[in-house]
C-alpha cells in the first residue's frame, strides 16, 4: 500500500518535468541548422525520442533481472514484476518506433531504412512481442513463468547490441550519447535533453508501479474469491 | 559420476541417431525443404535475368534456406520426447540436466550439418555457372557453416524445449527463434559473402564476421546452457 | 537393497506446494512403512500428481520436507532417483526403438552394470523375450505396459510409483498387470495414484484420500471400514476444485 | 520571418505528430490503468464485505 503514493508522486513529478522539457525544447534550446543554413525543425523530435528509447532499454533490463530472480526463487511475484516490466518496455518501444519513423521520414526522406540501429531495434520489438506471444500459448502458470523468464533473459541480449551498434559499425543513425566533442550538443540542448530523460524515467517507474499495483489488487481479489469458494 | 554422465550422453545421442536413421524424419524433411526452397528461389529470381550476379545474393539465400530448414528439424527433435511422455522418464533418471542439453545439442548440430553439407553442392550446381567458383578456399565456407550451426543448435535446442510445451508449437519456435538469431544470421551472411566473393580485403572481412559468430556462439551457448535446467524441469 | 533395513519408505512432513495463490499441496504429512502399498485417491486437482511429482524429485516443495528411502527429495535428489521407478499410464518408451534397445537405453541412463543380462532377464519376466527385436511401435497397449514395467525395474528400485497404470488397459492386459504386480509385491514399496476405488483398495495396504491439497483420510487397509471409506471418498469428489 | 515559416512548416506536421503521439499514448495509458484500478478496488470492497458477512453468519 505504501508504494502507491510513491507511484503517484512519480507520475505527477514525471509529468511536470517532461512538460517542462517540452517547453524548453521549443522555447529555449536553440534550433540546429542544416549545412546550407536552413532550420532543422525535425531535430526537436530528438528531445523525446531518445529519452523514450533509453527508457525502453532500461525497463527491458528489468525483464531480464526479474527473470533471473524468478528462476532463482520460483517466487511468483518476480514473474509478475518481469511481465509488467516487459509491458512497459513494449509501451516505450512502440513510442520509440513511432517517433523514430516520423523523424526518418523528415530527415532521410523515407519512412523506414534498414540500417543497423533501426534493424536491431526492430528485432528487439519483435522479441518483446514474442515474449507475450509465448506467454499466451502456455497453459500452466508455473511453466509460463519459467519459459517467459528464460526467453526474457535471452531476448535482453539484443538490447545492448542495439544500443551499442551505432558505435561498432558504420551507421547513418546519429550517435547522441557518445560523449566528448562528437556529441555536438550545446549546453541548453543537453540540459533540455537530460531533463526530458529524467522525467521519462520517472514516468516509466510510475507506469511500472501502477501496473504492478493493478496486478497485486487482481491477486488479492483472486485470493478473496478462493477463500470464499473454499 | 563422470563416467556415468559420459555414458548417459552417449546413450541419448546414440538413441537419437538410431531413431533418425530408422525414420529419417528430420534429415529427409530438412533436405526436401532445402530443395523446395531452391525451386522457390529460381522462381523469385526468374525475372532478374542474366544481368544478375547470383554470387551477390547467394550467401543470403543459403542462410534463408538454412534458418527455416533448421526450424523444421529443431521442432521435430523434441516432438518424439514429448509425445510419448518420454521426457518424464528422462527427467526421472539420475541424470544431470546439462547432459540432456549437450546430447540433444550435439544431435541437432549433427543433423543440421549433414543436411547443410549435402544441400550446398546442389545449391551451387543449380545456381552458379562453371566459371563462377568460390573465390576463397572452400574450408572458409565450411567454417561459417560450423560456427553458425553451433549457435543455431544451441539456442534452438533450448527454444525447441520451450516451444514443444506450447500450443501452436511450430509457429512459436519461429516467432522466438528468428529474431534471436538475427545477429548470428547477419554475421554468417557477411562471412559467407566474404568467402564467396573474395577480393583483397576479404580475409579481414571474413575473420571480422567470424569473430561476431564466435562471440554469439559463446554468449548464447553459455546462457542457453545455464537456462536449460530450469526450462526442462518446468 | 540398502534400504531394506529401514522401516520407513516415505516420510512427508507438512509439505506444501504453491504457486501464487493456488495451492496444489497444503500441509500434507504422512509416513509410509517399507514394503507397504499406498493407494492415493482423490478428485481431479486434489494434488495427487503433484505429491507424486514432489516425491519423485520432479517438483520442489514450496515448504515442508519429504524423504524417500531416507533421502531428501531436494538435497539428495540424484541419489534418490537411483532408488525409485515410475510406471505411468504412458508407457514412456520410444516407439522407434526395439524393446531391447529401449531397455538398454534406460539401463545406460541409470548406469546399470550388467545391462544386457538384466534386460534379457526382465524381458523374460514380462514374457516379451520373443519380441525383443521388434520396434515397440508394433506393440499392443498391454505389451507396452509390460515392457514399461520392465523399464521401471531395470535399476532395481526400492520404491515404485504407479500413476494410474490401469487406465486404458483391456481386461486381459489388466490381469497380466495384476499378476506382475503380485509377483514383485514383496520386494518393493508401492505408491499408486488411482481413480478406480475398488482396484486401489484391493491392492493397497495403506489408503490415502487427498482433496484440495490436504489429507482427508489416511489409514491402514486392515483398520478400514470399507463402506465409510467409500462414503468419505464420494464426499471429496464434490469438494471444490480450486 | 517568412524564411522560418517556409523551412519549419513542411516539417511541422511530423514534429507535432511525434509529440502528439507521445502525449496521447501516455495519457491513454494512465487513464486506462486508473480506471481499471478504481474498478478493482470497488470489486475488492464488494467481495470483502461478502467475506465479513459470512464470517459473522458463521460466528
Amino acid at each position: 500500500m505504501k508504494r502507491r503514493p510513491i507511484a503517484e508522486v512519480m507520475l505527477a513529478l514525471g509529468g511536470l518535468i517532461t512538460t517542462a522539457a517540452f517547453f524548453m525544447a521549443f522555447l529555449w534550446a536553440p534550433a540546429t541548422v542544416y549545412p546550407d543554413g536552413r532550420i532543422n525543425f525535425s531535430q526537436k523530435i530528438f528531445y523525446f525520442h531518445v529519452p523514450v528509447a533509453e527508457a525502453s532499454f532500461l525497463v527491458f533490463f528489468f525483464t531480464a533481472f526479474y527473470g533471473v530472480r524468478f528462476l532463482m526463487t520460483k517466487d511468483r511475484r518476480y514473474d509478475v514484476m518481469a511481465r509488467v516490466a516487459t509491458e512497459v518496455t513494449l509501451f516505450f518501444v512502440l513510442l520509440t518506433m513511432a517517433t523514430g519513423i516520423l523523424w526518418t521520414r523528415v530527415e532521410w526522406g523515407v519512412w523506414w531504412q534498414w540500417e543497423p540501429r533501426l534493424t536491431t531495434y526492430f528485432i528487439m520489438t519483435l522479441l518483446v512481442i514474442g515474449y507475450f506471444v509465448l506467454r499466451n500459448s502456455v497453459e500452466d502458470d508455473e511453466k509460463r513463468a519459467t519459459y517467459a523468464a528464460a526467453f526474457g533473459i535471452l531476448a535482453f541480449i539484443d538490447a545492448p547490441i542495439s544500443f551499442f551498434i551505432t558505435r561498432w559499425v558504420e551507421s547513418i543513425h546519429p550517435v547522441v550519447l557518445a560523449g566528448g566533442e562528437s556529441s555536438g550538443l550545446e549546453p541548453p540542448m543537453l540540459i533540455t535533453f537530460i531533463i526530458a530523460q529524467v522525467g521519462m524515467l520517472m514516468l516509466g517507474y510510475a507506469f511500472y508501479q501502477m501496473r504492478l499495483r493493478e496486478e497485486e489488487l487482481h491477486e488479492r481479489l483472486e485470493a478473496l474469491k478462493i477463500s470464499i469458494g473454499g | 559420476m563422470d563416467g556415468l554422465a559420459w555414458r548417459q550422453f552417449k546413450a541419448i545421442l546414440r538413441k537419437d541417431i538410431v531413431m533418425e536413421l530408422r525414420t529419417r524424419e528430420m534429415v529427409t524433411s530438412m533436405g526436401l525443404y532445402a530443395i523446395l526452397t531452391m525451386v522457390v528461389y529460381q522462381v523469385a529470381l526468374s525475372e532478374a535475368g542474366a544481368s544478375l550476379d547470383v554470387r551477390l545474393v547467394m550467401p543470403g539465400l543459403i542462410w534463408v534456406a538454412f534458418i527455416f530448414m533448421s526450424l523444421l528439424g529443431l521442432n521435430r527433435s523434441f516432438v518424439h520426447e514429448k509425445d510419448q511422455g518420454c521426457i518424464e522418464a528422462l527427467l526421472l533418471a539420475p541424470i544431470d540436466r546439462p547432459v540432456i542439453f549437450f546430447s540433444k545439442f550435439t544431435g541437432n548440430l549433427l543433423f543440421l550439418l549433414v543436411v547443410e553439407v549435402l544441400s550446398l553442392p546442389v545449391f551451387s550446381f543449380l545456381f552458379l555457372q562453371e566459371q563462377q567458383g568460390i573465390a576463397n578456399p572452400v574450408w572458409m565456407v565450411g567454417l561459417v557453416l560450423l560456427g553458425a550451426s553451433i549457435g543455431i543448435s544451441g539456442v534452438g535446442t533450448l527454444l525447441a524445449t520451450i516451444s514443444v510445451n506450447t500450443s501452436g508449437r511450430d509457429i512459436m519456435l519461429a516467432v522466438l527463434f528468428v529474431p534471436l538469431m538475427y545477429p548470428l544470421l547477419r554475421a554468417a551472411v557477411g562471412a559467407t559473402f566474404a568467402a564467396v566473393i573474395g577480393g583483397p580485403a576479404s580475409a579481414a572481412l571474413f575473420w571480422g564476421w567470424m569473430a561476431w559468430v564466435a562471440a554469439f556462439d559463446v554468449i548464447m551457448l553459455l546462457v542457453a546452457f545455464a537456462l536449460y535446467e530450469f526450462v526442462i524441469g518446468a | 537393497m540398502e534400504g531394506a533395513g529401514r522401516d520407513t519408505a516415505l516420510e512427508v512432513r507438512d509439505l506444501s506446494r504453491a504457486f501464487g495463490v493456488r495451492k496444489a499441496l497444503d500441509g500434507v504429512s504422512l509416513e509410509v512403512p517399507s514394503g507397504a502399498f499406498l493407494s492415493i485417491f482423490g478428485p481431479n486437482g486434489a494434488g495427487k500428481t503433484t505429491l507424486v511429482k514432489v516425491l519423485t524429485t520432479l517438483l520442489n516443495p514450496t515448504s515442508g520436507a519429504a524423504s524417500v528411502c531416507g533421502l531428501d527429495v531436494v538435497a539428495e535428489a540424484v541419489a534418490l532417483r537411483h532408488r525409485i521407478g515410475l510406471i505411468s499410464h504412458n508407457p514412456l518408451l520410444y516407439p522407434d526403438l526395439t524393446a531391447e534397445e529401449n531397455l538398454l537405453f534406460f539401463a545406460d541412463l541409470y548406469g546399470v552394470q550388467d545391462a544386457e543380462e538384466r534386460a534379457r532377464e526382465l524381458l523374460e519376466a514380462v514374457e516379451l523375450d520373443h519380441r525383443r527385436l521388434d520396434l515397440t511401435r508394433t506393440f499392443s497397449r498391454g505389451m507396452l505396459q509390460r515392457l514399461s514395467i520392465a523399464r521401471a525395474l531395470l535399476h532395481r528400485p526400492d520404491v515404485l510409483f504407479l500413476d494410474e497404470p490401469y487406465s486404458g488397459l483391456d481386461p486381459h492386459a489388466m490381469d497380466i498387470l495384476d499378476h506382475l504386480i503380485a509377483q514383485i509385491r514383496g520386494e518393493h514399496t508401492f505408491v499408486m495414484i488411482s481413480h478406480d476405488l475398488d482396484k486401489g483398495l484391493q491392492l493397497c495396504s495403506h489408503a490415502l484420500i487427498l482433496a484440495s491439497g490436504r489429507v482427508v483420510l489416511y489409514e491402514e487397509r486392515d483398520a478400514l471400514d470399507e463402506a465409510a471409506f467409500k462414503e468419505t471418498y464420494r464426499a471429496t469428489v464434490g469438494m471444490g476444485v480450486a | 520571418m517568412g524564411d522560418i515559416y517556409r523551412e519549419v512548416l513542411p516539417q511541422a506536421p511530423y514534429v507535432i505528430g511525434a509529440y502528439g503521439l507521445i502525449w496521447a499514448f501516455m495519457i491513454g495509458f494512465v487513464a486506462t490503468v486508473f480506471s481499471r484500478l478504481r474498478r478493482l478496488e470497488k470489486e475488492i470492497a464488494v467481495v470483502e464485505a461478502a467475506v465479513k458477512r459470512r464470517e459473522k453468519a458463521e460466528a
